[in-house]
Protein backbone atom coordinates (compact mmCIF):
# COMPACT_ATOMS: atom_id res chain seq x y z
CA UNK A 1 0.00 0.00 0.00
CA UNK A 2 2.99 2.39 -0.98
CA UNK A 3 3.12 3.08 -4.23
CA UNK A 4 6.35 4.79 -5.73
CA UNK A 5 6.00 5.86 -9.22
CA UNK A 6 8.46 7.71 -11.81
CA UNK A 7 6.87 11.29 -12.73
CA UNK A 8 3.90 12.74 -12.21
CA UNK A 9 1.20 10.78 -10.31
CA UNK A 10 -2.37 9.97 -12.56
CA UNK A 11 -4.39 11.02 -9.22
CA UNK A 12 -7.96 10.20 -10.66
CA UNK A 13 -6.71 6.74 -11.77
CA UNK A 14 -5.23 5.98 -7.95
CA UNK A 15 -7.97 7.49 -6.36
CA UNK A 16 -10.03 5.06 -8.46
CA UNK A 17 -8.26 2.33 -7.83
CA UNK A 18 -7.81 2.74 -3.52
CA UNK A 19 -11.56 3.58 -3.64
CA UNK A 20 -12.39 0.13 -5.19
CA UNK A 21 -9.97 -1.62 -3.59
CA UNK A 22 -11.87 -1.09 -0.16
CA UNK A 23 -15.19 -1.18 -1.84
CA UNK A 24 -16.60 -4.33 0.25
CA UNK A 25 -14.07 -2.93 3.27
CA UNK A 26 -17.39 -1.77 5.51
CA UNK A 27 -15.07 1.48 5.62
CA UNK A 28 -17.29 4.80 6.25
CA UNK A 29 -14.96 7.09 5.45
CA UNK A 30 -12.25 7.55 2.91
CA UNK A 31 -10.32 10.66 2.87
CA UNK A 32 -7.21 10.93 0.37
CA UNK A 33 -4.80 14.26 0.36
CA UNK A 34 -3.53 14.99 -2.99
CA UNK A 35 -0.12 17.21 -3.09
CA UNK A 36 -0.15 19.00 -6.10
CA UNK A 37 3.09 21.57 -7.86
CA UNK A 38 2.77 24.67 -7.11
CA UNK A 39 4.07 27.76 -9.34
CA UNK A 40 5.97 29.76 -7.23
CA UNK A 41 8.96 31.45 -7.30
CA UNK A 42 9.18 30.52 -11.10
CA UNK A 43 10.18 26.87 -11.00
CA UNK A 44 9.37 24.92 -13.57
CA UNK A 45 8.56 21.99 -11.62
CA UNK A 46 10.00 20.22 -8.47
CA UNK A 47 12.03 16.61 -8.09
CA UNK A 48 12.22 14.38 -5.74
CA UNK A 49 14.63 11.60 -4.08
CA UNK A 50 13.85 8.83 -2.05
CA UNK A 51 15.55 6.47 0.08
CA UNK A 52 13.12 3.32 -0.57
CA UNK A 53 14.67 0.98 2.53
CA UNK A 54 14.01 3.58 5.48
CA UNK A 55 10.94 4.98 3.54
CA UNK A 56 9.10 1.65 3.46
CA UNK A 57 9.74 1.02 7.30
CA UNK A 58 8.49 4.38 8.11
CA UNK A 59 5.36 3.75 6.32
CA UNK A 60 5.10 0.01 7.71
CA UNK A 61 5.33 1.64 11.27
CA UNK A 62 2.27 3.83 9.99
CA UNK A 63 0.58 0.78 8.63
CA UNK A 64 0.30 -0.97 12.27
CA UNK A 65 -0.42 2.11 13.52
CA UNK A 66 -3.76 2.67 11.20
CA UNK A 67 -4.37 -0.73 12.11
CA UNK A 68 -4.59 -0.56 15.87
CA UNK A 69 -7.42 2.32 14.95
CA UNK A 70 -9.15 -0.05 12.57
CA UNK A 71 -8.32 2.05 9.72
CA UNK A 72 -5.84 1.44 6.49
CA UNK A 73 -3.33 4.23 4.82
CA UNK A 74 -2.55 4.04 1.50
CA UNK A 75 0.35 6.12 0.08
CA UNK A 76 1.49 7.10 -3.39
CA UNK A 77 4.69 9.74 -4.40
CA UNK A 78 6.73 10.73 -7.43
CA UNK A 79 10.48 9.57 -7.93
CA UNK A 80 12.01 12.30 -10.05
CA UNK A 81 10.35 15.37 -12.08
CA UNK A 82 7.16 16.71 -11.41
CA UNK A 83 5.97 19.71 -12.78
CA UNK A 84 3.85 22.78 -12.44
CA UNK A 85 0.41 21.96 -11.85
CA UNK A 86 1.02 17.98 -11.74
CA UNK A 87 0.33 15.84 -8.44
CA UNK A 88 3.32 14.09 -6.69
CA UNK A 89 1.37 13.10 -3.45
CA UNK A 90 -1.16 11.17 -2.60
CA UNK A 91 -2.04 9.80 1.07
CA UNK A 92 -5.17 8.47 2.13
CA UNK A 93 -6.64 6.94 5.12
CA UNK A 94 -9.64 4.33 5.33
CA UNK A 95 -11.33 3.63 8.30
CA UNK A 96 -15.12 2.83 9.72
CA UNK A 97 -15.70 6.20 11.07
CA UNK A 98 -15.20 9.51 10.18
CA UNK A 99 -13.04 10.99 13.68
CA UNK A 100 -10.53 8.40 13.28
CA UNK A 101 -9.69 8.92 9.46
CA UNK A 102 -10.07 12.91 10.36
CA UNK A 103 -7.34 12.89 12.89
CA UNK A 104 -5.16 10.18 11.10
CA UNK A 105 -4.95 12.02 7.68
CA UNK A 106 -3.70 15.30 9.73
CA UNK A 107 -1.46 13.12 11.87
CA UNK A 108 -0.24 11.30 9.45
CA UNK A 109 0.84 13.64 6.41
CA UNK A 110 2.39 16.32 8.73
CA UNK A 111 4.69 13.12 10.28
CA UNK A 112 5.20 12.71 6.76
CA UNK A 113 6.63 15.86 6.40
CA UNK A 114 8.80 15.99 8.68
CA UNK A 115 10.28 12.06 8.84
CA UNK A 116 9.88 10.07 5.28
CA UNK A 117 13.41 10.46 3.59
CA UNK A 118 12.59 11.93 0.67
CA UNK A 119 14.18 15.35 -0.93
CA UNK A 120 12.95 17.84 -3.02
CA UNK A 121 14.39 20.41 -5.59
CA UNK A 122 13.38 22.71 -7.51
CA UNK A 123 13.15 23.11 -10.86
CA UNK A 124 14.58 26.45 -12.17
CA UNK A 125 16.28 27.85 -15.50
CA UNK A 126 17.48 24.06 -16.26
CA UNK A 127 19.13 23.53 -12.72
CA UNK A 128 18.32 21.07 -9.49
CA UNK A 129 18.32 23.08 -6.41
CA UNK A 130 17.97 21.52 -3.15
CA UNK A 131 15.00 23.18 -1.03
CA UNK A 132 17.01 23.15 1.85
CA UNK A 133 14.72 26.37 3.37
CA UNK A 134 11.61 24.52 2.85
CA UNK A 135 13.28 20.85 4.55
CA UNK A 136 13.12 19.61 7.26
CA UNK A 137 15.58 17.93 10.15
CA UNK A 138 14.41 14.41 10.75
CA UNK A 139 14.09 14.10 14.96
CA UNK A 140 17.45 13.48 16.44
CA UNK A 141 19.50 14.64 13.49
CA UNK A 142 23.05 16.21 14.38
CA UNK A 143 24.76 13.67 16.53
CA UNK A 144 27.23 13.14 13.73
CA UNK A 145 28.39 17.32 14.55
CA UNK A 146 28.91 15.90 18.77
CA UNK A 147 32.01 16.90 19.91
CA UNK A 148 33.54 13.83 20.99
CA UNK A 149 35.59 14.08 24.06
CA UNK B 1 34.70 -2.37 6.16
CA UNK B 2 31.81 -0.42 6.97
CA UNK B 3 30.12 1.35 4.08
CA UNK B 4 28.97 5.02 4.59
CA UNK B 5 26.29 6.66 2.11
CA UNK B 6 25.90 10.29 1.44
CA UNK B 7 21.91 10.59 0.59
CA UNK B 8 19.61 13.19 -1.28
CA UNK B 9 21.63 16.16 -1.87
CA UNK B 10 24.79 15.86 -0.41
CA UNK B 11 27.23 15.02 -3.31
CA UNK B 12 29.76 12.62 -2.05
CA UNK B 13 30.74 9.79 -3.11
CA UNK B 14 30.03 6.58 -0.10
CA UNK B 15 33.26 5.77 1.73
CA UNK B 16 34.32 2.26 2.68
CA UNK B 17 35.64 2.74 5.95
CA UNK B 18 37.85 0.44 9.03
CA UNK B 19 35.94 1.96 12.12
CA UNK B 20 33.89 0.02 14.79
CA UNK B 21 31.65 2.53 16.38
CA UNK B 22 29.85 5.68 15.49
CA UNK B 23 32.06 8.20 17.46
CA UNK B 24 35.05 7.12 15.14
CA UNK B 25 32.99 7.79 12.43
CA UNK B 26 31.94 12.05 13.49
CA UNK B 27 35.75 12.25 13.99
CA UNK B 28 36.40 11.37 10.86
CA UNK B 29 33.61 13.16 9.23
CA UNK B 30 34.25 16.54 11.31
CA UNK B 31 37.39 16.55 9.89
CA UNK B 32 36.19 16.87 6.02
CA UNK B 33 35.29 20.39 5.58
CA UNK B 34 33.12 19.85 2.85
CA UNK B 35 30.55 17.34 4.64
CA UNK B 36 30.87 19.53 8.11
CA UNK B 37 28.64 21.80 7.15
CA UNK B 38 25.82 19.12 6.73
CA UNK B 39 26.65 17.12 10.10
CA UNK B 40 24.48 19.48 12.19
CA UNK B 41 21.32 18.83 10.36
CA UNK B 42 21.60 14.86 9.13
CA UNK B 43 20.31 12.05 10.68
CA UNK B 44 22.00 8.57 10.58
CA UNK B 45 20.75 5.26 10.08
CA UNK B 46 22.87 2.14 10.63
CA UNK B 47 21.73 -0.98 8.90
CA UNK B 48 18.33 1.54 7.51
CA UNK B 49 17.34 2.77 10.75
CA UNK B 50 17.31 5.55 12.34
CA UNK B 51 19.64 5.98 15.50
CA UNK B 52 19.58 8.91 18.12
CA UNK B 53 22.96 8.90 19.63
CA UNK B 54 26.63 8.06 18.74
CA UNK B 55 26.44 4.82 21.26
CA UNK B 56 26.56 2.46 18.62
CA UNK B 57 29.59 0.00 17.73
CA UNK B 58 29.87 -1.23 14.27
CA UNK B 59 30.47 -4.29 12.32
CA UNK B 60 32.14 -5.65 9.66
CA UNK B 61 29.47 -5.30 6.42
CA UNK B 62 27.39 -2.09 8.28
CA UNK B 63 25.98 0.28 6.21
CA UNK B 64 25.89 3.85 8.04
CA UNK B 65 23.38 6.25 5.99
CA UNK B 66 23.23 10.17 6.27
CA UNK B 67 20.05 11.75 5.76
CA UNK B 68 19.82 15.50 5.25
CA UNK B 69 16.82 17.37 5.97
CA UNK B 70 13.86 16.53 4.35
CA UNK B 71 10.84 17.58 2.21
CA UNK B 72 8.47 15.14 0.78
CA UNK B 73 5.11 16.10 -1.03
CA UNK C 1 -20.02 23.92 -6.13
CA UNK C 2 -22.76 21.99 -4.71
CA UNK C 3 -24.18 18.79 -6.34
CA UNK C 4 -27.20 16.66 -5.34
CA UNK C 5 -27.51 13.67 -7.22
CA UNK C 6 -30.84 11.00 -6.62
CA UNK C 7 -29.14 7.55 -5.68
CA UNK C 8 -25.45 6.44 -4.63
CA UNK C 9 -22.48 8.77 -5.70
CA UNK C 10 -20.04 7.82 -8.79
CA UNK C 11 -17.48 8.45 -6.54
CA UNK C 12 -14.64 8.04 -9.17
CA UNK C 13 -16.08 10.25 -11.39
CA UNK C 14 -16.83 12.87 -9.02
CA UNK C 15 -13.52 12.79 -7.34
CA UNK C 16 -11.66 13.35 -11.07
CA UNK C 17 -13.73 16.24 -12.21
CA UNK C 18 -13.06 18.21 -9.07
CA UNK C 19 -9.35 17.00 -9.71
CA UNK C 20 -9.69 18.25 -13.66
CA UNK C 21 -11.88 21.72 -12.60
CA UNK C 22 -9.35 23.33 -10.50
CA UNK C 23 -6.02 21.47 -12.11
CA UNK C 24 -4.83 24.79 -13.13
CA UNK C 25 -5.63 27.03 -10.24
CA UNK C 26 -2.60 26.64 -8.33
CA UNK C 27 -3.80 25.03 -5.36
CA UNK C 28 -1.14 22.69 -3.62
CA UNK C 29 -3.73 21.03 -1.79
CA UNK C 30 -7.14 18.50 -2.30
CA UNK C 31 -8.69 16.68 0.29
CA UNK C 32 -11.70 14.87 -0.66
CA UNK C 33 -13.97 13.14 2.17
CA UNK C 34 -16.01 10.37 1.16
CA UNK C 35 -18.63 8.93 2.86
CA UNK C 36 -19.73 5.38 2.76
CA UNK C 37 -22.72 2.96 4.06
CA UNK C 38 -21.49 0.96 6.19
CA UNK C 39 -23.41 -2.59 7.18
CA UNK C 40 -24.60 -2.18 10.48
CA UNK C 41 -27.69 -3.28 12.58
CA UNK C 42 -28.74 -5.55 9.13
CA UNK C 43 -29.77 -2.33 6.82
CA UNK C 44 -30.17 -3.23 3.52
CA UNK C 45 -28.78 0.76 3.08
CA UNK C 46 -29.47 4.42 3.77
CA UNK C 47 -32.33 6.64 2.19
CA UNK C 48 -32.00 10.65 2.55
CA UNK C 49 -34.57 13.72 2.50
CA UNK C 50 -32.70 17.27 1.86
CA UNK C 51 -34.56 20.35 2.25
CA UNK C 52 -32.60 22.30 -0.38
CA UNK C 53 -33.25 26.14 0.05
CA UNK C 54 -31.48 25.86 3.47
CA UNK C 55 -28.58 23.47 2.32
CA UNK C 56 -28.32 25.78 -0.15
CA UNK C 57 -28.10 28.92 2.35
CA UNK C 58 -25.52 26.48 4.68
CA UNK C 59 -23.14 25.63 1.60
CA UNK C 60 -23.07 29.49 0.61
CA UNK C 61 -21.76 30.53 3.73
CA UNK C 62 -18.93 27.73 3.97
CA UNK C 63 -17.96 28.73 0.06
CA UNK C 64 -17.20 32.29 1.69
CA UNK C 65 -15.89 31.28 5.26
CA UNK C 66 -13.33 28.94 2.62
CA UNK C 67 -12.60 31.87 0.28
CA UNK C 68 -11.81 34.13 3.05
CA UNK C 69 -9.01 31.72 3.63
CA UNK C 70 -7.56 31.45 -0.14
CA UNK C 71 -10.08 27.85 -0.41
CA UNK C 72 -12.19 26.51 -1.91
CA UNK C 73 -14.90 23.50 -0.94
CA UNK C 74 -17.33 21.41 -3.21
CA UNK C 75 -19.81 19.28 -2.00
CA UNK C 76 -21.96 15.99 -3.42
CA UNK C 77 -24.69 14.79 -1.69
CA UNK C 78 -27.06 11.92 -2.60
CA UNK C 79 -30.86 12.34 -2.38
CA UNK C 80 -33.04 9.11 -1.88
CA UNK C 81 -32.09 5.23 -1.72
CA UNK C 82 -28.08 4.23 -1.26
CA UNK C 83 -27.31 0.91 -0.61
CA UNK C 84 -24.71 -0.86 1.00
CA UNK C 85 -21.02 -0.05 0.33
CA UNK C 86 -22.31 2.68 -1.82
CA UNK C 87 -21.05 6.35 -1.02
CA UNK C 88 -23.54 8.93 -0.32
CA UNK C 89 -21.45 12.01 0.70
CA UNK C 90 -18.43 13.53 -0.75
CA UNK C 91 -17.03 17.31 0.55
CA UNK C 92 -13.89 18.56 -1.13
CA UNK C 93 -11.36 21.29 0.71
CA UNK C 94 -8.56 22.60 -2.01
CA UNK C 95 -6.37 25.67 -0.76
CA UNK C 96 -2.56 26.86 -1.35
CA UNK C 97 -1.12 24.72 1.97
CA UNK C 98 -2.26 22.21 3.60
CA UNK C 99 -2.43 23.19 7.28
CA UNK C 100 -5.28 25.57 5.88
CA UNK C 101 -6.86 22.37 4.07
CA UNK C 102 -6.60 19.83 6.66
CA UNK C 103 -8.17 22.36 9.13
CA UNK C 104 -11.31 23.08 7.23
CA UNK C 105 -12.16 19.61 6.09
CA UNK C 106 -12.54 18.45 9.92
CA UNK C 107 -14.90 21.86 10.42
CA UNK C 108 -16.56 21.51 7.82
CA UNK C 109 -17.56 17.94 8.02
CA UNK C 110 -17.92 18.26 11.85
CA UNK C 111 -20.58 21.10 11.14
CA UNK C 112 -22.35 19.43 8.11
CA UNK C 113 -23.11 16.32 10.23
CA UNK C 114 -24.79 18.59 12.57
CA UNK C 115 -26.20 21.30 10.29
CA UNK C 116 -26.56 20.71 7.08
CA UNK C 117 -30.85 20.00 6.80
CA UNK C 118 -30.67 16.26 5.40
CA UNK C 119 -32.56 13.93 7.37
CA UNK C 120 -31.24 9.87 7.07
CA UNK C 121 -33.20 6.68 7.48
CA UNK C 122 -32.46 2.80 7.78
CA UNK C 123 -33.69 1.00 4.83
CA UNK C 124 -34.41 -2.57 6.93
CA UNK C 125 -36.98 -5.81 6.00
CA UNK C 126 -38.41 -2.87 3.23
CA UNK C 127 -39.38 0.03 6.24
CA UNK C 128 -37.64 3.56 5.92
CA UNK C 129 -36.76 4.36 9.66
CA UNK C 130 -36.17 7.68 10.94
CA UNK C 131 -32.13 7.67 12.19
CA UNK C 132 -33.34 9.81 14.92
CA UNK C 133 -31.05 8.47 17.74
CA UNK C 134 -28.20 9.22 15.19
CA UNK C 135 -29.37 12.54 14.39
CA UNK C 136 -28.27 15.71 16.06
CA UNK C 137 -30.71 18.55 16.85
CA UNK C 138 -29.70 21.69 14.90
CA UNK C 139 -28.11 24.43 17.15
CA UNK C 140 -31.21 26.34 18.43
CA UNK C 141 -33.46 23.74 18.31
CA UNK C 142 -36.37 23.73 20.66
CA UNK C 143 -37.90 27.21 20.70
CA UNK C 144 -41.25 26.14 19.66
CA UNK C 145 -41.58 24.11 22.76
CA UNK C 146 -41.06 27.18 25.34
CA UNK C 147 -43.62 28.00 27.36
CA UNK C 148 -45.60 31.05 25.84
CA UNK C 149 -46.60 33.74 29.20
CA UNK D 1 -52.00 33.98 5.41
CA UNK D 2 -48.67 31.75 6.95
CA UNK D 3 -47.92 28.48 5.68
CA UNK D 4 -46.12 26.22 8.02
CA UNK D 5 -44.03 23.29 6.62
CA UNK D 6 -42.99 20.40 8.65
CA UNK D 7 -39.54 18.90 7.10
CA UNK D 8 -38.19 15.50 7.02
CA UNK D 9 -39.23 12.63 9.10
CA UNK D 10 -42.33 14.71 10.64
CA UNK D 11 -45.22 13.01 9.14
CA UNK D 12 -47.67 16.16 8.76
CA UNK D 13 -48.86 17.67 6.08
CA UNK D 14 -48.50 22.18 5.75
CA UNK D 15 -50.50 24.25 7.76
CA UNK D 16 -51.75 27.30 6.44
CA UNK D 17 -52.73 29.81 10.03
CA UNK D 18 -53.47 33.33 10.21
CA UNK D 19 -50.99 34.27 12.78
CA UNK D 20 -48.84 37.34 13.27
CA UNK D 21 -46.02 35.89 15.05
CA UNK D 22 -44.06 33.10 16.37
CA UNK D 23 -44.99 32.65 20.00
CA UNK D 24 -49.01 32.31 18.15
CA UNK D 25 -47.41 29.51 16.47
CA UNK D 26 -45.59 27.63 19.35
CA UNK D 27 -49.40 28.02 21.40
CA UNK D 28 -50.61 26.41 18.65
CA UNK D 29 -48.15 23.47 17.77
CA UNK D 30 -48.11 22.92 21.39
CA UNK D 31 -52.05 21.95 21.57
CA UNK D 32 -51.14 19.33 18.73
CA UNK D 33 -50.57 15.73 20.62
CA UNK D 34 -49.62 14.34 18.18
CA UNK D 35 -46.38 17.25 16.99
CA UNK D 36 -45.29 17.99 20.65
CA UNK D 37 -42.91 15.09 20.97
CA UNK D 38 -41.19 17.33 18.23
CA UNK D 39 -40.98 20.58 19.40
CA UNK D 40 -37.95 20.59 21.84
CA UNK D 41 -35.62 18.99 19.53
CA UNK D 42 -36.77 21.00 15.92
CA UNK D 43 -34.95 24.23 14.07
CA UNK D 44 -37.23 26.52 13.05
CA UNK D 45 -36.37 28.85 9.73
CA UNK D 46 -38.77 31.61 8.31
CA UNK D 47 -38.61 32.12 4.94
CA UNK D 48 -35.89 29.75 4.11
CA UNK D 49 -33.67 31.27 7.65
CA UNK D 50 -33.15 29.93 10.74
CA UNK D 51 -34.15 31.66 14.05
CA UNK D 52 -33.33 31.64 17.46
CA UNK D 53 -36.14 32.86 19.33
CA UNK D 54 -39.47 33.15 19.10
CA UNK D 55 -39.43 37.50 19.20
CA UNK D 56 -40.43 37.30 15.06
CA UNK D 57 -42.99 38.41 13.70
CA UNK D 58 -44.79 37.25 10.89
CA UNK D 59 -46.14 38.93 7.33
CA UNK D 60 -48.79 37.67 5.33
CA UNK D 61 -47.25 35.10 2.63
CA UNK D 62 -44.40 34.09 5.20
CA UNK D 63 -42.59 30.69 5.44
CA UNK D 64 -42.26 28.83 8.76
CA UNK D 65 -40.21 25.71 8.39
CA UNK D 66 -39.41 22.62 11.36
CA UNK D 67 -36.07 21.06 11.01
CA UNK D 68 -36.07 18.02 13.55
CA UNK D 69 -32.96 17.03 13.84
CA UNK D 70 -30.36 15.58 11.27
CA UNK D 71 -27.79 13.46 10.10
CA UNK D 72 -26.16 13.94 6.35
CA UNK D 73 -23.36 12.13 5.13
Amino acid sequence: MLYLYNGALDVPKILKEWYEQEAASNYGAYIPFVGTVRSEDGIEGLSFDIYEPILESWFRSWQERAKAKGAVIKMAHSRGDVMLHESSYIAAVFSPKRRVALEFIDTFVEDFKTSAPIWKYDLKNGQRVYALERSTAIQGSGILANKIL
Amino acid sequence: MIRVEFLGPIQKAPLELEITNLSELATLLQADKELSKWLTNCAVAVNDTLVSSLEVSLKDGDKVSLLPPVCGG
